[in-house]
């Protein structure tokens, strides 16, 4: 294992602290426990937005701190969902009065601490609305499963909640707001290389060099199954049917295609990515309104990609396009 | 004839905490295989935290010490096992109460506590491939061992039963929590979660003996 | 070697495009030859800035053309520098009577071929001046080697020569402020891993897992010299020490700090090297006022990073705070 | 005997199109060692191009076949080989003119030529560890060979001096292009230039042959 870091396990704690070193004219980072604020929380009469989830994602959701996003972010240890006693203290910093919306990823841990936090919070008279986001197309059987993991839509989720956060809606119809983006999103990923947690010094999965895995998560964890190395062209194509085909993209459908990379990967591939997704989106009929391409929803340094679609109507792209401002999406101010 | 008072609470938590820092590696490689390669880490930092609670504030009574163990873990663990153990150690010690000593029959009762505290928080059934399967089979050998047998045959069938539940995890099919998206490729790996279950019950039966 | 691409000779053209249809409401993509302008160019009586270089450091140069940075970007083939027949009719696209700067990292190729693609501008009447970015300290003997490497500087010297060509200075105003941000800015890099050229399909070099070069480029060479593998602020300080030394910086400088990741290390151990490497300056009396951290010049996948330092004043820093709008850089708009 | 007319001229590009094919995946090994991996791929893909402008453009004199070829290596290879074998042909061409078949003192001042070019782009001096050191030697055997040798002979003498001034490269310190940055990591290693050059010079051979 080669990583940049010091100790193994104090790569949250300097990692955000040089975060909020890089970025003290928008942030402020909380120790003991750790989480992270906009400078100005709270912002009154707004409604606060909480996300949080393990760390080894970033720039999510750290960098999605500010103005017409998160209000605060709760970094758990890396891939481990963080604890009430963060949870909590974030929640209460950033609430105005007005309520507090969490924003959690679907996977069991995450569920269960902001579940606790949120309850906490309810206790000390904070009103919390929970948006749960499930965006992942690759677990199929939700039934038999724990149910479908947050994914590369939570950028999206956070990014148009907030807007409308931003714009001075209330408790409930930012809520409504984030399940609508959730319910409008669907993500499949791709692994071409596991990557290494920095505390168990080996990579979290073994494939071979002519092998990827399909439809993993943002944890290392394996993907649903495993196939012979494919082009790019063919990768696309079956990590975007399985994502038009559940959300039923349509003819005349206008969307935003969101190719997100998972750490490892160059710029230059995502665009190629990119490339065919449009491609196959404007053969589908569907018009192609808004692009993200990037790494902002990652798994350490891992090689591949996710690929997103959302549903687009014009309340949700003039929430895209209002202003943001954060370390990792800024525009318009 | 042993003894279950706060010494050996502490005791079993002080062994607890070693059994975590020993078999972290291997606790991370079982969720290496079919999660996301934390749950010895997760563990570990847990439990040796719960060590330094107990050594700022020495608990009374067992229950004290149980429910200091559960606060910890809650706010220390994260991830799934965080709540799930922060819940099964709360029910835990809320089920013995302030007494000083535990008798086999409230033994008995507050591993069912646990185990039911488990099943409340994350809903998973008995096969669901969790730590379920090895606090179900560990709830009901106490209970039949209590019937009469002595706090630490309760112990040491509760033990047993969790590690022979624990194996029997290796070829289900996961239904609940990380390992579950990984559909029949979770077979034949062993649950971190039970696995680690196993390891907190047989350090139980090491405090008493 | 495993890569999201389909024909490794179709690289850049199929992530050119994939580019443009991303940022079509930023950039106009020319195909054959290859070069990439912002939508309203030439911009009338604005002096244009035409950057370019081997391709496989995305998001450099096409993410950095738009309203207040590059008018034109050129690719040329992974690594290699474009040519002449590229080069001119970017220049000649951008230029609107104003003249145009060319941006040249100091390579032998790209300084030949911009040379020759100079020549012919002039030759059509366009006049052409050009800024030689050249701030890596870890080409110690420049009168042995073909001198100092252009690295991380030149994305600052394209946003500040951007801006002052944006706030309407002239052809040799804006060339002088590129020399500027060069003269005061140093660079050095590190590899922890290397990288994979998609039409050679072998690592550029062989590193073991316990070493790592020291001083590398951006083009997946070998660096100056190899080392056991150290952490984190054991390499920053090894970076940044020739950096502080070579640009003089002394109490009361005011900076800016720039991490760079090569393509291939999470952003959190980035913020990791930006934590330590703020507190040494500060330690040095410096005052670190703008910070940037992420990639922006990379070297395809590799594992690593390399720290800038620029010495600020005031105008320069007004330079870099003025809006930018393009695919990778964005503020103020 | 070998005449050297636009047949023999567009044979010589012919086969070294074919060389730097063939060639391809060894001029990229040597790259790699030294500089970034890419001259090989540069030098297949400029002369690829080169081919296609000489069937598109079939060529009436040496002089006009190597202008073609100076003006598509220019516009197609990139780098630093791109321009410094752009100029050398360029400068090849001019001095051979409009003459339909070239003399063996044309032969060696066109080769002289091609090799003062090179020098006055790039400003690479003898012993750098460039091509310089391939075309140094091999204008200096020319110009030795076409005293009293027959244009082969000239050719022959030319590729043998590349060739040993290729291989002479090896132990040098590269003090100029991509690999003097690596200062003495540098020694021990082939020129990728040098070898194509040496390459280039041997085709000239074979076309003649
Ligand atoms: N719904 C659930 N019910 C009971 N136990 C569960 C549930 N979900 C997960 N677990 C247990 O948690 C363990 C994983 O814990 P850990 O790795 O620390 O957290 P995470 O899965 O969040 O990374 C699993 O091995 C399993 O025993
Ligand atoms: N200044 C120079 N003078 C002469 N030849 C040079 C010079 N710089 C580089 N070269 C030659 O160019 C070769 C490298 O070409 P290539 O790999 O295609 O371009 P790049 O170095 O831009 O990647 C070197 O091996 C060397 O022979
Ligand atoms: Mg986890
Ligand atoms: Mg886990
Ligand atoms: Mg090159
Ligand atoms: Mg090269």
């Amino acid at each position: 294992m080669k990583k940049l870091i010091n100790d193994p396990r104090a790569v949250v704690e300097e990692s955000v602290q040089g975060f909020g070193l890089a970025h003290a004219n928008l942030v402020t980072v909380s120790t003991d426990p750790t989480f992270i604020t906009r400078n100005d929380a709270p912002v009154s009469g707004k409604v606060g937005l909480v996300s949080g989830g393990g760390s080894g994602h970033e720039p999510l959701h750290a960098g999605f701190v500010g103005r017409g996003m998160l209000d605060a972010a709760v970094p758990g240890a890396v891939f481990t969902s963080p604890t009430p006693d963060q949870i909590l203290p974030a929640t209460l910093a950033v609430n105005a009065g007005a309520g507090v919306v969490h924003i959690v990823k679907n996977y069991t841990g995450d569920v269960l601490n902001f579940e606790t936090a949120g309850e906490l919070a309810e206790a000390e008279g904070v009103s919390v609305r929970t948006v749960l986001v499930n965006d992942d197309v690759a677990v199929e059987d939700s039934l038999y499963t724990a149910g479908r993991r947050g994914v590369g839509g939570t950028v999206l989720v956070e990014k148009i909640a907030g807007a409308a956060a931003e714009r001075g809606d209330d408790l409930e119809a930012v809520a409504a707001i984030g399940e609508r983006v959730n319910a409008n999103v669907c993500t499949m990923g791709v692994a071409l290389s596991a990557c290494t947690v920095p505390h168990a010094g080996t990579p979290s999965f073994d494939l071979a060099e002519d092998e990827i895995e399909i439809g993993i998560g943002i944890h290392g964890e394996p993907g649903r199954h495993r196939i012979p190395m494919e082009n790019a062209d063919g990768i696309t194509d079956r990590l975007l049917e399985p994502v038009i085909s559940d959300l039923g993209i349509a003819s005349g459908d206008r969307v935003l295609l969101f190719v997100n990379g998972m750490g490892g990967t160059p710029l230059s591939e995502l665009y190629i990515i990119y490339r065919r997704a449009a491609q196959v989106l404007s053969e589908r009929g569907a018009s192609v309104k808004r692009s993200l391409v990037g790494n902002y929803i990652t798994s350490l340094e891992m090689q591949g990609c996710s690929i997103s679609v959302l549903r687009l109507d014009d309340e949700l792209t003039d929430l895209w396009d209002a202003p943001v401002h954060t370390a990792a999406l800024r525009w318009g101010v | 004839m042993a003894v279950l008072d706060v010494t050996w609470a502490v005791k079993w938590l002080t062994l607890s905490a070693q059994a975590m820092a020993e078999h972290r590696a291997y606790l991370i490689e079982l969720d290496r295989a079919i999660g996301d390669s934390d749950h010895g880490e997760n563990m570990d930092r847990g439990f040796q935290a719960v060590l330094d609670k107990l050594s700022e504030t020495p608990p009374g009574t067992p229950g004290v010490a149980l429910k200091l163990t559960a606060m910890t873990l809650m706010s220390k663990v994260g991830g799934a096992a965080g709540p799930l153990y922060g819940t099964a150690f709360l029910r835990a010690a809320t089920s013995l109460g302030e007494s000083a000593e535990i008798d086999p029959a409230a033994l008995a009762n507050a591993l069912a506590a646990a185990r039911d505290g488990i099943v409340a928080r994350g809903k998973a059934e008995p096969g669901d491939k969790t730590m379920v399967d090895a606090w179900t089979p560990a709830a009901e050998a106490a209970r039949k061992a209590a019937v009469d047998g002595d706090v630490l045959a309760v112990l040491v069938a509760a033990a047993e039963a969790a590690e022979a539940g624990a194996v029997a995890t290796d070829p289900l099919v996961a239904r609940k929590g990380r390992a579950s998206y990984l559909g029949e490729r979770s077979a034949g790996h062993r649950d971190p979660g039970a696995a680690s279950s196993a390891l907190i019950l047989r350090a139980a039966v090491g405090a008493a003996a």
